[in-house]
């Protein structure tokens, strides 16, 4: 399999561009599929990746889940049109930005620095000269405001872990969720997903079961059932 | 004395950026006329094309040397500045350069990521600056003059392909999509 | 670049008169052609009769603004020294009362933003003063005792809540938080 370099990646559009560019494809939802495996792959295999990044990591991995089985499965999921464009379309505009960044870096490279002035450009004396309607008060209550500003920086960091746990949770979900397909229909699993994560997870397991070679997946033609058999039963 | 001469006086003296609004209260002077002054500056100082150099963002405005004298000035004035950024700083910078004042959701939409501590991060460094819309109830987030001082250029619409990536069409459509999701 | 450019921007941005044979040092360029530079750059100033004047005392040059905008001049820098504080100032001068001596970097870390402009401000209007922590190398800011006088006190201590605003438990979690990022 193509070796991902565990280099830190500015984010998950990042990753996704530079894969389908080592692949020497264009930007498509056949592209997106292509490099689905590759961009899991990467989230299993890096360790120093931040709880902030992460989440965001996920939520691409679910929208990329999401096309693929769209490529896949076009007879089963046809509301989800919105979610492949979209990813297709924020990775193109994502491509114009991070191509235009590395000229502004080169600009910056060239260190033609301009300077302005620190000072003022006039000789005069410094005078003690306070605001007129300043007090006492005025200051607390503005530290006062300041402190509950401070409060919602400092929770930060907590949020964006609370998001990643739920996250990391829908994770553990596939892995519950492999037993029961292992023994049964897929098309029939997709079937009573309610939400549109459920099917991604129920894909997700899926492909694992087959990478495992835990599962056979067969179809006799392009629009028939898909049946999962497996293999160990 | 001409109101062309007397802004070009102020922003000489001045430390700080000045706006048109900051001028034309100091000055009595209608903004319109301000306005008018300022473009008739900002032109001499573009066809002089000497060692000072006239920046502007939105409607405000900053003398600073050029960029071609950079590497003597900076010895000059001992300044340690060495434009050292972050892959993710860089990215988070060229699209408010291009596209600001922007919003945070828009921001994390072109760039997949949330933006929160790059956010912080930019405006602690004076790199960018915020402001509350209060219409929209949003805070906007513009490059400052420190960052064009990074670039040696006058000002965001001298930068590569800007119209073309200060207007995407195709991201105005997406923008749509995800407020309509959110909402 | 032009040896001319680069006197003009060295003259702009120097806050004393340089000297011809500094400014050839400064370059590593013969004092003959900084000399014929000037020359030229003061013909421009003159013909230009614009805002900006190019002086010149014994063998000096200096920059400075044309004799007509001095009025305007001077009230600009009234209107920088006396009046309201804007709200980050007054936001910056409140942590520098509640938490001095604090660096600038502590500073910018409580109030998420860039703190350059406004210490300088403060500085220059008497409210804070500087002071060099020789152990750590950084400076320390701190209220002047004439802005406490003013405010009616005798100690920081004596502000309202002092206690309870200066020992937040959140406040010294961002604070070092960021170091532990720093780190």
């Amino acid at each position: 399999m193509y070796q991902i370099k565990t280099e830190q990646f500015s984010g998950p559009l990042d990753l996704l561009l530079q894969l389908i560019e080592n692949q020497k494809l264009d930007i498509s939802q056949v592209s997106l599929a292509q490099v689905t495996d590759q961009y899991l792959a990467y989230l299993d295999e890096v360790k120093d990746i931040s709880a902030t990044e992460l989440a965001d990591f996920l939520v691409v991995a679910t929208k990329l889940l999401v096309i693929k089985s769209k490529i896949l499965l076009p007879q089963t999921i046809d509301e989800e049109e919105d979610s492949a464009e979209e990813l297709e379309a924020q990775l193109k505009i994502y491509k114009d930005y991070q191509e235009a960044s590395k000229i502004i870096e080169k600009i910056i490279g060239q260190k033609r620095f301009s300077f302005s002035r620190e000072r003022i450009a006039f000789q005069f004396e410094p005078a003690f000269s306070p605001p007129p309607q300043l007090n006492a008060k005025v200051l607390s209550d503005v530290f006062g405001e300041i402190l509950k500003r401070i409060e919602y920086v400092v929770s930060l960091p907590q949020k964006v872990m609370e998001r990643t746990v739920s996250l990391r949770e829908m994770v553990t979900n596939i892995r519950e969720h492999l037993r029961e397909i292992g023994k049964t229909n897929f098309y029939q699993v997709l079937k009573n997903a309610k939400s549109r994560t459920e099917v991604v997870v129920c894909f997700m397991a899926l492909l694992e079961l087959i990478k495992q070679g835990e599962v056979v997946v067969k179809q006799k033609g392009v629009f028939d059932e898909i049946m999962v058999e497996s293999i160990k039963s | 004395m001409s109101i062309e001469n007397q802004i070009e006086s102020l922003l000489f003296i001045s430390h700080k950026p000045l706006s048109i609004k900051e001028l034309a209260k100091l000055m009595s002077v209608e903004i319109e006329e301000i306005k008018n002054a300022l473009a008739e500056l900002e032109k001499k100082y573009e066809t002089r094309a000497g060692g000072i150099k006239l920046l502007k963002i939105d409607d405000k405005y900053q003398m600073a040397t050029a960029g071609d004298s950079g590497e003597i000035v900076k010895k000059f004035i001992k300044s340690e500045m060495t434009g050292e950024l972050t892959r993710p700083s860089l990215e988070a910078l060229t699209v408010i350069a291009y596209r600001g004042p922007i919003s945070k959701a828009e921001l994390e939409i072109i760039r997949g990521v949330n933006c929160s501590l790059i956010l912080r991060n930019l405006l602690m460094r004076g790199l960018i600056e915020a402001e509350e819309d209060k219409k929209k109830a949003v805070t906007a987030y513009r490059i400052t003059f420190d960052f064009l001082k990074y670039l040696g250029l006058s000002k965001v619409e001298e930068l590569p392909d800007f119209e073309k990536l200060n207007r995407n069409n195709n991201l105005e459509k997406l923008l749509q999509g995800v407020e309509n999701i959110n909402n």
